[in-house]
């Protein structure tokens, strides 16, 4: 295991108390009505954050399932400033900027495995130097997509990183419904590939875990299947009720990630309580700001019409033509 | 006869469904252990127990291709999908499969599988949960497409949909969930396929319309009655099989039609209803039939999708281009 | 200028676009070693080598869905379905995501894939080798559908769909693949989307086809012609997007339509003509527009095929009920 | 390993001779035009005998792909005579009649796995004592259909089998395209069902590996996932030239099944040429039967129209209507 430096350690529990701060935020947001469902980071902070640290922004990319764009701060203020927006509802909030390498939160779930293993292929074909690392939940391991995937990863000896966030749950599923499999490692033997389970709650192991597999990947050697254990610590999304299939005692029993990596930081004494008030205190003005900048985001509703192609077709003109006199017609317009 | 919502009588005739038939599965993501993520099989796993009750694996493919088999061994399959948007990942077992089986065994397997998933837009889901699909398996044979607009036909559609032995996509609008309520009939209540619903009476234009697009039909007919257009609202109820005559019985009497459905314009389904009337009754029409629909562009995120949906307002502005034509 | 057939008009402009671009690559089942079941990619990996033309495992989803990560990193992908049947395995990443990536990122990430698939009966081929599925893809918004129905075309539109930066599904029909001869435009060829193509000059009625049955259309027209029936016959060439104009301006000029499709009836893209039509001609048609279609079945298999495929004998028949009514 | 008894070892090569036999009749018919595309069996006579004697005609449910069922006659005659109408393309070739346990030919690769899965689980609902044996190649694997399915029939322990017939080709595609695993078997890690691999040119082996399968699966011990090794002895279909891609020394390697039970059944001391010619020729004559019988079964066209629902909806009813008075009127009617 690589011996990281204090600073770094610091820096990556810093992103881990933010990613807990600016989910918080965002669910409270759709708790008062100003944004959509969401769902909350709670006990997967240090595997993104982790990952996030072992990869290089500059020429590795991330595909995240959804869960897991407010811990990868690292890549870039637009994954939060834009997660933010997405959140809200606005169009823009699909759009993170270049040069930012992050791809925005998937719905269809596992579909983002295969453009993850077409992204390294491609980066491959352009001699790029870097990998990828494609984010799914356990649940999202039962689709064809993920298998189909992996294998043809396999294949191709793409330089990618498959991690299944092993949490436990896919909504009220649990694991054991999800795959009679001895966990999510194992799998690996299908595609032909090295499959490792690693503590998703310890930051410093799951760094290490994609340290290697990145190496291995860029080194030409091929994918990488990473299973990160860990457990939802809240509810799926703002519209789940987990109090009517989580157990109690599992929930008692389950690291928090947060604590873990307290311990690790106090333990190398570079802690101090000062220390992580002025942290969380930095967070949540970051946080205020991105808020306030999302929702003063300006959205003229015929942006609905933009983006379908490069050009609009002559029919989806005329659309857009028609709606914009209705709108500027309609008085009730605000009110949408 | 009860007040409910259209969740409830969905609730409520799975229940009735499952206690009628043993052979009856439902299964399918988080429908056992947690009644659904919108309660929609709430009870039936305490009631009916696990071996009827089925959470599945997250691999909507699969709950698809099982269907077929479960079909085969004589059950009667009512899987779920948990939203329409990602029945997509089962379209090859839906079209491919299910649609075929019976034609392509020649009647040696029935397919009497029930496909329940919520559809439809308004109500602020994430990406991919609000399409409306129905007009991309409309042009699958082998396949029915049934869509109540109220918790009476929710009902009785669904009653319906599980007796009939062959495959149902029985979608169930997400907007009208919990604001359609309206009157269940007790007891047993099945109301047929085929056969077109006349929400309002009206002799100026007809406005066709499936699923929540009733209810907003009716809300512009209303408007529009005080003004003195007299406004006929036709739900269909089913795609497939089609109510011809009370489409043809509507135009002759009217003159006048308007299409309502939130899918986007192009190859909707509202294209097919405006062939078959030049099929069947061109010479009664008037004016041009009018479509209000959604655009030609992806289902917009939350802060565009009211611009995206049909409302009451653009309902009633076609029902006005409609009727302002002189024949 | 050539006479070539479709198969060869579509390999010469393959060869033609990976030596133009070295960012195209071909890639799916049996296109590499086996230059394709049907031979239209043959050549292509000794010509550009395995790193741009590749065999993959036997997998749609991951076909059409790598295609998307490969676009992504700057490639211009142009897969392979091996039969249009089979892109049902893919529906969910063609129509949820490839249609989609752009919309959804706001122009971040362009989609220029161009997605080959042969289709269409009469051929004898075994059951989802014929499947005309060009209305399910039609309802879904950011593909582009595009149907060459001669050799020239075959080579200009597929130039165009390679060079376009937004998806394009490429439909080639099964049997116009050697029957189809043409003299194919030496060199640079282009054929822009969204014209249609005017293939015989009339007055009395317009046929509107694409792929395979403009060659039926123009059959047709030449068999009435004998008969002192003066038949147009229009190829749209591309669905999406819909040369609205050329179609106004045929139904303008001859007041009585024809529209044929392979598809089943039942909301097949003859439904959206129609229903463009009335949108945009009402007032010109003066006599219902007449469909020819496959029947609401499912692809039948060897022996009823040719029963269920529009022949020449319908789309006559079709012709004569459209100009047979008094205006 | 079960020692099989003579007659039955005699029994399982008559059925592989005749599964030859009946494939290169059905080729030659597409040759002559009065049959459409079909994929001779041969390398596969031994995985599909092997496993029908391992299974109970009476209480097991057999799903192929579409390679395997002229091997199947144990399963009975329909099986074969409906295989026959189905090459030369009558609708009623798809329909294999009560109480024949066996399921048409499936084009779709790879969906008839999760059909398997359901019927399997079904047939348990009902408290039916059999079990559900379905056979794909080696390049269907790769569809996700395979994984879902056999993840789920993990989760469900339901009582199939699933037999990858590894022909070494899918189509043009070699094996070393399809997936990196070390072999089909070592798939089953990804379901955490048993996996064996098993020489699929040795009718008695797959026997053995099948009734193993068999008796766990109806004990309620779950699913196995059987693959067959052999190699493909012909061209993918009549449609194919494998001369293009198939190296001659691989297929000159390759063992042939039949030679394989012959020798065998010449080991045991129950051959003479004299037996298997009469073999031959009782298969012959009874595939002559079959096509005579095939090519004579009548097709009315309006049977176009028929089980597309149990009733035809009034749509439909027209279409018929109106298709059989054109049908009717039609002269040119026979050249259809
Ligand atoms: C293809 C698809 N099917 C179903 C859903 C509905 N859905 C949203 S999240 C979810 C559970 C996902 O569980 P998992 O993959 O474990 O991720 P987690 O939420 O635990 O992080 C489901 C079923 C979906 N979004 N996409
Ligand atoms: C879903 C699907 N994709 C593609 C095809 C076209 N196809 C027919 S057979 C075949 C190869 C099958 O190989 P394998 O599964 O190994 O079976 P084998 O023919 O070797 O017995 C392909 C690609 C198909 N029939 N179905
Ligand atoms: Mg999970
Ligand atoms: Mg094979």
């Amino acid at each position: 295991m690589t011996d990281l430096a204090d600073d770094i350690v610091q820096a990556m529990f810093t992103d881990m108390l933010g990613a807990r701060l600016f989910s918080q935020r965002v669910f409270n947001l759709q708790r008062q009505g100003r944004a959509g469902t969401n769902a909350p980071v709670d006990g997967s902070e240090a595997l993104v954050v982790g990952a996030a640290f072992a990869l290089d922004p500059a020429t590795d990319w991330v595909l995240p399932q959804y869960r897991e764009l407010v811990g990868l701060e690292r890549f870039g203020a637009d994954v939060l400033d834009r997660y933010v927006l997405y959140s809200i509802g606005h169009p823009e909030g699909g759009h993170i900027p270049e040069p930012t390498r992050v791809w925005p939160p998937q719905i269809s779930l596992a579909t983002q495995v295969p453009h993850a293993v077409g992204l390294a292929w491609g980066m491959r074909a352009q001699g790029e130097p870097g990998c990828v690392l494609v984010f799914l939940g356990d649940g999202s391991t039962s689709e064809g997509d993920f298998y189909e995937a992996c294998n043809f990863a396999g294949v191709l000896d793409a330089p990618v990183i498959v991690m299944v966030v092993n949490n436990g749950w896919a909504i009220s599923t649990p694991v054991s419904t999800q795959t009679r499999a001895k966990n999510f490692a194992e799998k690996s033997h299908a595609f032909g590939i090295p499959g490792v389970t690693v503590d998703g709650t310890d930051a410093i192991a799951v760094h290490d875990a994609v340290a290697d597999a990145r190496s291995r990947a860029v080194a030409g050697a091929g994918p990488t299947l990473i299973e990160a254990v860990t457990y939802r610590l809240g509810p799926h999304t703002t519209a789940d009720d987990p109090t009517r299939y989580v157990p109690p005692e599992q929930l008692d029993a389950a690291a928090d990630p947060i604590e873990v990596m307290r311990a690790e930081v106090q333990r190398r004494g570079i802690w101090s309580e000062q220390w992580e008030e002025e942290v969380l205190a930095t967070a949540d003005a970051r946080m205020e700001r991105a808020v306030v900048a999302a929702e003063s985001h300006p959205l003229d509703p015929t942006e609905m019409f933009d983006h379908v192609f490069d050009e609009p077709t002559p029919r989806l003109a005329r659309q857009r033509g028609a709606f914009a006199e209705r709108v500027v017609a309609s008085t009730g317009e605000g009110s949408h | 006869m009860a007040v409910v919502n259209m969740l409830e009588a969905i609730n409520h005739t799975l229940h009735a469904e499952m206690a009628r038939d043993e052979r009856v599965m439902v299964f399918g993501e988080d429908v056992a252990l947690n009644g659904g993520v919108f309660r929609a099989t709430e009870g039936l796993l305490d009631a009916y127990g696990a071996q009827r009750v089925v959470d599945t694996p997250l691999a909507e493919g699969v709950i698809a291709g099982t269907a077929v088999g479960l079909a085969a061994a004589g059950m009667v399959p009512v899987p779920e999908i948990q939203f329409l948007g990602f029945s997509y990942q089962a379209f090859h077992q839906i079209a491919g499969q299910i649609a075929r089986l019976r034609y392509r065994t020649r009647g040696r397997f029935e397919v009497p599988i029930t496909i329940r998933s919520p559809f439809g837009g308004g109500v602020r889901t994430p990406e991919l949960h609000s399409e409306s699909l129905e007009a991309q398996y409309a042009n699958i044979p082998g396949l029915k497409i049934v869509l109540p607009a109220s918790a009476a036909d929710a009902k009785g559609l669904l009653a319906t949909a599980i007796r009939d032995p062959n495959p149902v996509l029985f979608l169930e609008p997400l907007r009208g969930y919990r604001m359609i309520k309206d009157e269940m009939p007790d007891g047993e209540h099945l109301v047929p396929f085929g056969r077109a619903r006349t929400v309002a009476e009206g002799a100026d234009v007809v406005v066709i319309a499936w699923s929540f697009q009733v209810e907003l039909a009716r809300r512009a007919a209303a408007q529009l009655a005080d003004e003195g257009v007299s406004v006929r609202v036709l739900d269909l109820r089913t795609l497939v099989p089609l109510d011809v005559a009370s489409i043809v019985e509507a135009v002759e009497a009217c003159g006048r039609v308007v299409v309502v459905q939130e899918a986007p314009l192009t190859n909707g389904f509202a294209s097919e209803i405006i062939a078959t009337i030049n099929d069947e009754a061109f010479y009664s029409l008037e004016a041009p039939i009018q479509r209000v629909s959604g655009y030609d562009t992806p289902y917009p995120v939350g802060m565009l999708e009211d611009h995206f949906v049909p409302d009451v307002e653009r309902i009633v502005a076609g029902i006005r281009r409609a009727v302002e034509v002189e024949a």
